[in-house]
Order: C-alpha cells, then structure tokens, then sequence
C-alpha cells in the first residue's frame, strides 16, 4: 500500500525529477530548498546545489530555512558571495536550473514576487525581486513552485517580477536573453509545461486524486489539457530519502 | 587602535539624519542588530537605506520610524517572515518612499560603487516591470546622493546587431554597516562564512563601522591574510560587541535565534505589540550585558555554533 | 576524479592552433610553465594570448614562435628581465601582432566576461596613447575572439556635465591556465598568496585547466571552504605537477629561481643561444622528473619556501 | 664625515620625503620599492604600502624584486588581487601616493613606458603600461624616478603611456580625471616638481655635487631653476635604516 504524502512532498519529488546529474541548481526557501536536496540525493548525485548568497554544494545534513542560512555555508566547495553566485547563474558553460517560487504566474511563465494592486500604493506588498529575476534572466531553465489558485494563475501580472517566455513565441530571445525562460510550474495540482513554439503553458500532470477539471477551475486563463496524464506518486524510496535525509526535523515535508 | 569605541559613540559620530545606509548581512544572518538598535534609540530619522536582501535590521529601523526612503531587492527573514512584516505594512501604508531593484543589480551597483565606475552594465532585467516602473518621483531623483535614473538602456557598442544592455548606477552610501566574526588588533576584519555583498558594500561607502565578535591579536589575523576581508584602512569605526547579531546568526558563532524570530513575527503583525517590542528590546535596553541577559543563557547555549561545522546542530528551529 | 589528466593529454585535448589563451599568475609568480612547455612540444601555432602582466611563461611561448598575436599590459619579469627579451625582440621584428591595455584595463576585460556582461566602463586611460593608438588592423578586428574596437568612450548618462567613460570589451578567451597549490579530491582550487586576475580569468574562459602542486582530500579542502578559489565545475582538467610554475615561484611552496632568471636573460638575448634553451629545457625533456633533475635537488632545496613565511628566507636573489 | 651613498640610496630618500603619515603607497619595481619601504621605516610609520598585484601592507623583511614577488605576499593584511589593488588606488577615502619609473618623461609629468619610434614597429619596445597607466589616472599624486639624461626628458614623447598633468594647466581634469597628477619626478641629479598653475616641470633640488648646469644639459626641454636649491644629503640614520633594515642583502642599495 502507498504512504501518505504531504503537498510539499508530492512538488519536492515532481521537481526534484527535472533536474539532471551534472546539472547547477539554484534553490530559494521551502519546498524549492526540499526539491534541490531530494533530487540531489534520489536522481541527480551529480547535481551540485547552491544560493543565490554564494554557497556552493553545501553538505546539507539540515535543511536551510532561509538562502543565508549558516546550513548553506557549511561543508561546501566555497563560500563566497552575491556577484559570484549570479555570474554562475548566468555562465555559458554551466546547465543551470533554477527553483523559485511566487505570488503570480501567467500563461507565459511569467513572475510577480514583487505586489498585488498599484505598484506605488500596493494592496498587498511581498518581498519583492531579491535574485528572482536575476536568475529567470540567466538560467538554463526555472521551475517554479505555484500554490494553485485562480487569483495565482491570471491572465496579467499586476507587475512582471521575473521574466518566463515574456509575451510568447520567440519574444524571449528578443528582448536579449540568450537562453532559459521556464520549464515548468510545479503547483499542489499538478505539473504545468510550455508549448515549444507558442510558449503558452500546458497541464503535463495532474497528480492522483486531483482531477482535469479541478486544475481548469484553479487556474485564471485558459489551459490546454489535452496531453495531460496522471503523475506517478512518490514511490516509499523517494519519501524515505525525503524524510530521513532531506529534512529530518520535518520543517518542510510536513506542510 | 584609534578606531575602537564604544556602540554610542560610532553611531553619534557617524550617521546622521538622512544618512544613506547600507546594510552587511542578509535577510538571518549577519545583521548589524545592535548598530540598528543603537540608531534607534539614538532617534536617528530620514534614512534612505540601500539594500539587496534584507531581514531584520532593516524591518526594525522601518518599523521604529527611522527610514524614509528605501532601494531594495527583497525584504524578507527566509521561514519567519517570507516578507518582512513592518517594510510589508510601510509600503502598503505609504509611509516610505522605494525603489525596486533586484538582488544581482543591487550587488552590481555596490560593485560600480566600489571600483569607482559610474555605472554597469548587466541584461538582467530586460522585459521585467523593475525596467518599467519608477518607485522615485522626479523631486527625489534630484536630491544628495540619489541616481538621476534608476537604470538606463543602452545598445551593445561592440556588435553592430540589436543587442540591448542595462546600465545601472553605481551606489556609494554614506555609511555601510558590518558584523563580523573577527578583527584584527591592526584593524583587518575576517569574515567568516559567505560575505553576501558586503566587501563591496564597505568598499564603495564614505563610512564604514565594523562591529565584532572577537578582537584578536595582529600575529594571528596576519598569518594567513588570504582569508581576510576588508584592510584596515577601509574601515572608520570598530566596536566589539559579542552576539551583536542576534536575533539573527553569526556563522561558526551561534545560528539564528528561532524563538526570538517568531515572537518578533506575532509583535510585528500589531502596531501595539510592535511598540512593546521596541520598548522591551531596545529602547528599554540600558546596555548590551543587559540585552544578553534578556535572551537568556539558555537560549545562547542552545544558539551556539559548533565551531567546527559552523551552526547550531539539531537547534529546534520551529 | 575524472578530470585528472595527464599533462600531454590536457593540452592535446583542449590546446589548438589559434586558441585564444590567458595565463594565470604574474611576471614571475605562479606562471603555467610546465603547461607553456608542452604546448611548445606539441607544436601549437598561432596562438592569440590575452595578457595582464606576463613574464616567464609568455615570453617563452613568443620565443619558441607559438604565439601571432598578443593583447597585454606588461611584458617582464621583474628585475631579471625589466621588458622581456623574446617579447621586445618579437615587437620590434614585427613578428606578432600586438595591442596595448593596462592592467587594470586587462583586469576589468576578464572580469566583465566573468560576469557575463559584453563591456565595462573605467576612467582609466583617458587622455594617454592606450586610448589614441589601435594595435589591431581592421581586418584582425573582423576575426574569432578579437573585439570590433579596442574601446569606446561614451558620456556617462547619469550626469548631465561632460563626463566621459571609457568602454572595455569583455574578454572570454578559449583556454586559461592556472597553477594552483592545491586542488582537492572533489576538483576544488585552493590559490595561496596572491590570486592576481586568476579567479576572473577562470571565470571567463570557455575551458579552465589547472595544474597543481599537491592533490588533497576532500575532508581537507571543505574544512576551510573561505579559502577556496574555484568551484569544481569550472575546471576542465587538472594535471599533478609539482614545480610546475618553476623557473617563477608558487608562495608557500617555492621562491622564483634566480640562477634560472638570470641564465634564461643570457640566452634569450641571442637567437642562438635561444634555440639551445630550448632544446635543453623543453624539446630535450622527456618527463617533468628529467626537468626537475636538471634542476637539480641543489637548487630545489634552496629555494624550497618556508612555508609559514612564504618565500625562501635568505636566498641568493643577484 | 658624511657616508658615501649611491644613487639609488639618493633618490629612495628622496622619494621617501615625500610620503606622509597614513598615505597609501603603491610601489613598483626596484629603486621605487627602496623609496616605499625606506618612507615607511624612516618618516610615515602608519603609512601603508601595496602593490598593484593586490599584496597590502607586507612585513618586507626582505626586499622584493618584483610586484609578484612572494615577499609582497608575507604578512600583509590581505591578499588580493589586481581589481582590488587598482580599486584602492583611485579610491577617494584614500590618499594614495605612487610610485613608478618611466623610460621617457615630458614637461608635464606624463611618462612613456611603451616604446621609442613607430608604435606598431619600435625601434625600442618595452615593457608596457603595466598598472602605470592606470595609477597614473588614480592616485593623489604620482612621483617618477627617471634617470636624468636628454634623450629621457623630452619635449614630445614617443607614446604617452600614463597621464601627468597632460596638456598642463587644468587639462588633465577636464580629461574626467578627477584628481592626482605628477607630484615630483625624482632623478640621479635632482628632484623636479611641477609650477602650480602651469604644470610646467621646474627644478626643485639638486644633490650635493650636482651643478644646475648639468641639469639643464641633461633636460631635453627648457626648465625653470629659478627656485632651485641644494638637497639635504642622506643622514647616517636614513642610510643606516636603508642598508640594514629595507634593504639588507643590498640588492637595490647599491646600483
């Protein structure tokens, strides 16, 4: 009989399996943190993690609750700082993947970190940028972890954070940027990709239990779900390896 | 060393009313909590802080009314506070005027500042909305020590196809604001653990106060210079002040204090609660011996670092 | 380790005809030498080398006529050879094709493709000849790795006064040699004692390898991760050479060889005898254990570095 | 009875004059790292000297015979590197004091050290800018060490490899060089410094034994020795200090 999983489990592995051995992976706070470190130890032992702040493949024997945390500059190759760590976000000759998380998404992967209402005189005000949209600029693919909620999944941003596929097709390229844009949106539903040439987001999962319909209804633009299939739930190795290894204190899996 | 004094005496003789300050640290860790704290109750106001990520020095200087104008990339104190709750409140109620950026324009303008190049250039931001709106009104492009834009675009002038640059402006801050581990009876700081932006942060400012956990002895700090951060030179003021982070951590010293960040995120969430905290934690604070006490042995027991793998093993962090 | 390679291999792997070079080290410090030797035995043309202040190892490839084109700062090595020999004799025979930068201006150009940024503004050079004199023709300026223009001055746009920075191209050559003390079992480069441009010259460089003097556990070398130089995933090939920057010195380890300075000035200076050099010390070796002998454990030991101090206490430097 | 001295014992002291307490001091090569370390033992105790390769504030119990020397890396209080080093030299809490040499100097301070004849096809090549350049345009005040001959102070250089006062007058800032410019230029013969409002070359001091003639015989342009006087020669003490403590294996003393 397959175990219970919490939300946070079921996105940690579901973005965990994007990353590839050999791969950098740029982990925020939270679950993006959980996916990095499951994904370094279940698929990818090969995948070196690191932060924005500057730490390198830290050990990580706990898991860090901020991207400053003293747990990210503990057993790593180097310690060093900002500028170093956002010039290897960018480097040509590194695959990097980047988690974030954000308030708002659009069909074109686009971000907002940043506020809710007018941007002067904000209804509600989050933490802004930090290196969000340094790395969606930069990286070799962003994966971002979504809660699945209509008012989440809009039409337009109320301000454009972090730049995904911009307005669709090629407009990425375009603007300057040379590579990257995003891979996928990983919500409590599901797994959302990107249509190769109109970049417009599609359903690529849902995940057992959730329905088509329930993801349709969550989200605030349309979708297409006609390649939708049914994610495959975390198997008892990957949970074991999450919870005994990843975070043993539970201050993450648990939520 | 001329440069020793007293938390009092760096802050009176230093910052000022609508000094520009820039902050060492980010969001948990490293924050020059007692220099904030001093600012504070020294009634400091009009500060136009300069930051990339911050946490909590920056919201309690918000929070005590001491900054009116902010550039920032994020405010936030990782698990405790995703976004920091009185910069959250600030904003939304119009009392400071900000300025978005992001973390690595931030650190680059740090970097401009600290090579002594009037702007530099990156492609990060292009097509975001930090390129389209303006958080500073035209009057306050034109006062001391603000950028007369916030970033302009330019064409690549090395490739002859369309290739658009970002330019951002250096900053040089009045004052930049350090915790660090260790400084050397000859001045020389060593930070250990990751220093964020913080080198270039001391190094572009007019001012730097360094505050400590230990002062050693030169023999020792000069042994082997590759690990050391700033030369004395760069730095104006030099206060030991052991624990001077905390409620925020200090790696290989002590980690962050979970306790005390949760009960500041339930104080911070009510504007009565928010002035108790002030007055409990800093203004009725009469000297650090006294702040220490506050906090308990207890909890700086369980806060402390193995030195050896540099954090709180098996800390509670709830 | 994967990477781990032998010297002949390093070079044949990732050394071309034409390749855009930059070395690590400075004058006479830490020079690539034994990775300078093997590409004069592998036969390498046509290299286009981008230089801040290069010595030894420079000057040796001009010499043995691998080198056609050169962006630098400074030719020389110190008080053996104030202008390098084969350099000058190169220059003034209109052997290679030359473009003159400062050091700075170097720097900044590594540093800027280190980041990623196509060009990077400084006031350095305004009003001096760097500025007013193009080494390049047009027709090299059209080719793979070489900037369209050696600079562009442009009006700082933050400040309505006239105010003029000048532009330098971002440099990302296809290979950068280091030698390096030490490089852990995980592939992480430990650099002691002055790091020079090394770190940015790494960073913009298509493919990294390091040679160095001693491989050291993994346990070793994330003990201290402050120290490090280089994460793992920079570094294309790592080659075990101890003395691998001899006849120029490696802090810590072993000082600059004077007799070789000096006796490499004498032969160099005659085209002949030059030849002889080569054939003695590069051609003729067949292993690095046949150059060491030739070296001599004599020599070796005299300037073997105390390794608290440093250097070579006492050595005969005349 | 005055000790007998050389004439690079003449012109480190000299130099050294110069430098105030709690300068900054960038020193090159050779009679220029004398003049450094020489300053800092005899006058400026709390004065700082570095080096353009990024050693700061060396012990220099053995003298270095180049700025990548491993003794401009023992002891200081940091090593960095060149991006630090140029940084410190331009930057505006400092006073910074350099050190260089140069094969040609002009009326004006400014200095060749790049080549004699046709830039692209010298007669004679040298080294090359190095860091001169770059110190030339940052620091408070430059002071060159020449030999004193005809051919090396010129009316017109052959390449202006480092700024002096450029043009004379107030060219040089109208340049965008904000501040600095040739503070003395200190010979085998004398020390030279620069009129006030002009920015002409002027002779300050000649040595002992060193007639005003011979200067003039030996400047390749017309130069005002109106307010020229006698040098204090070296006392026993500056000599004592140069020879047993800056430079004990008389590596540079002697020449």
């Amino acid at each position: 009989m397959a175990l219970e999983y919490s939300d946070n489990e079921m996105m940690a592995i579901s973005a965990g399996r994007f990353v590839k051995d050999g791969d950098i992976v740029f982990a925020g706070t939270g679950v993006s943190m959980l996916a990095a470190t499951a994904a370094k130890r279940i698929y990818a032992p090969k995948a070196v993690i690191f932060f924005e702040t500057g730490g390198i493949d830290p050990s990580l024997d706990e898991i860090p609750m901020a991207v400053s945390d003293l747990r990210v500059m503990s057993g790593t190759c180097l310690n060093s700082g900002l500028i170093e760590a956002f010039s290897i976000v960018g480097h040509r000759k590194l695959h990097t993947i980047a988690f974030l998380g954000a308030a708002q998404i659009d069909k074109y992967g686009n971000l907002n970190t940043t506020s809710i209402g007018d941007y002067h005189r904000p209804k509600t005000r989050f933490s802004g940028s930090g290196g969000a949209c340094d790395v969606a600029s930069f990286a070799s693919g962003v994966i971002t972890f979504m809660q699945h909620e209509k008012r989440r999944f809009v039409e337009r941003l109320d301000y454009l954070t972090s730049v995904g596929w911009y307005k669709g097709g090629d407009s990425r390229t375009r603007l300057g940027l040379v590579r990257g844009g995003a891979l996928a949106v990983v919500t409590n539903l599901g797994v959302m990709r990107f249509h190769d040439e109109t970049k417009e987001m599609y359903l690529d999962e849902y995940y057992p239990g959730v329905s088509i319909e329930k993801i349709i209804e969550n989200t605030g633009f349309e979708i297409d779900v006609s390649r939708a299939k049914q994610a495959v739930p975390p198997t008892e190795d990957e949970l074991m390896t999450l919870r005994n290894e990843v975070d043993p204190q539970r201050l993450i899996c648990k939520a | 060393m001329e440069k020793l004094m007293t938390l009092d005496e760096a802050v009176r003789k230093f910052i000022k009313n609508g000094s520009q300050i820039a902050l060492g640290g980010f969001t948990v860790m490293r924050n020059p909590m007692a220099l904030a704290y001093e600012i504070i109750r020294q009634g400091i106001k009009d500060l136009h802080m300069v930051c990339h990520s911050h946490g909590q020095a920056l919201d309690v200087l918000i929070g005590a009314g001491c900054v009116k104008r902010l550039e920032i990339a994020y405010g936030g104190a990782g698990r405790y506070a995703p976004t920091c709750i009185r910069f959250k409140k600030a904003i939304q109620q119009g009392d400071i005027e900000f300025e978005d950026y992001s973390n690595y324009q931030m650190s680059l303008r740090f970097l401009a500042g600290s090579l002594n190049i009037p702007f530099i250039p990156t492609k990060s931001g292009l097509g975001s909305d930090l390129l389209n709106y303006e958080g500073f009104s035209k009057e306050i492009r034109t006062e001391r020590k603000v950028a007369t834009k916030k970033f302009e675009i330019m064409q690549n002038p090395f490739i002859d196809d369309k290739d658009d640059v970002v330019l951002l402006p250096a900053l040089n801050p009045d004052v930049t604001l350090i915790h660090a581990q260790y400084v050397g009876e000859d001045g020389t700081i060593r930070i250990k653990g990751l220093t964020f932006a913080d080198i270039e942060q001391a190094k572009a400012a007019d001012i730097v106060i360094v505050t400590c956990e230990e002062i050693v002895p030169r023999s020792y700090i000069r042994l082997d210079p590759d690990q050391n951060s700033l030369p004395p030179f760069f730095v104006d003021a030099i206060v030991k002040i052991p624990y001077g982070a905390h409620p925020t951590g200090c790696f290989a010293f002590y980690d962050y204090d979970p306790k005390h960040l949760n009960m500041y995120r339930v104080y911070a969430n009510d504007d009565k609660k928010f002035k108790e905290y002030l007055d409990e934690w800093v203004y009725g604070i009469k000297n650090h011996e006294e702040y220490l006490n506050k906090v308990g042995s207890d909890m700086l027991m369980k806060i402390k670092a193995n030195p050896v793998i540099g954090y709180a093993v098996g800390l509670d962090r709830r």
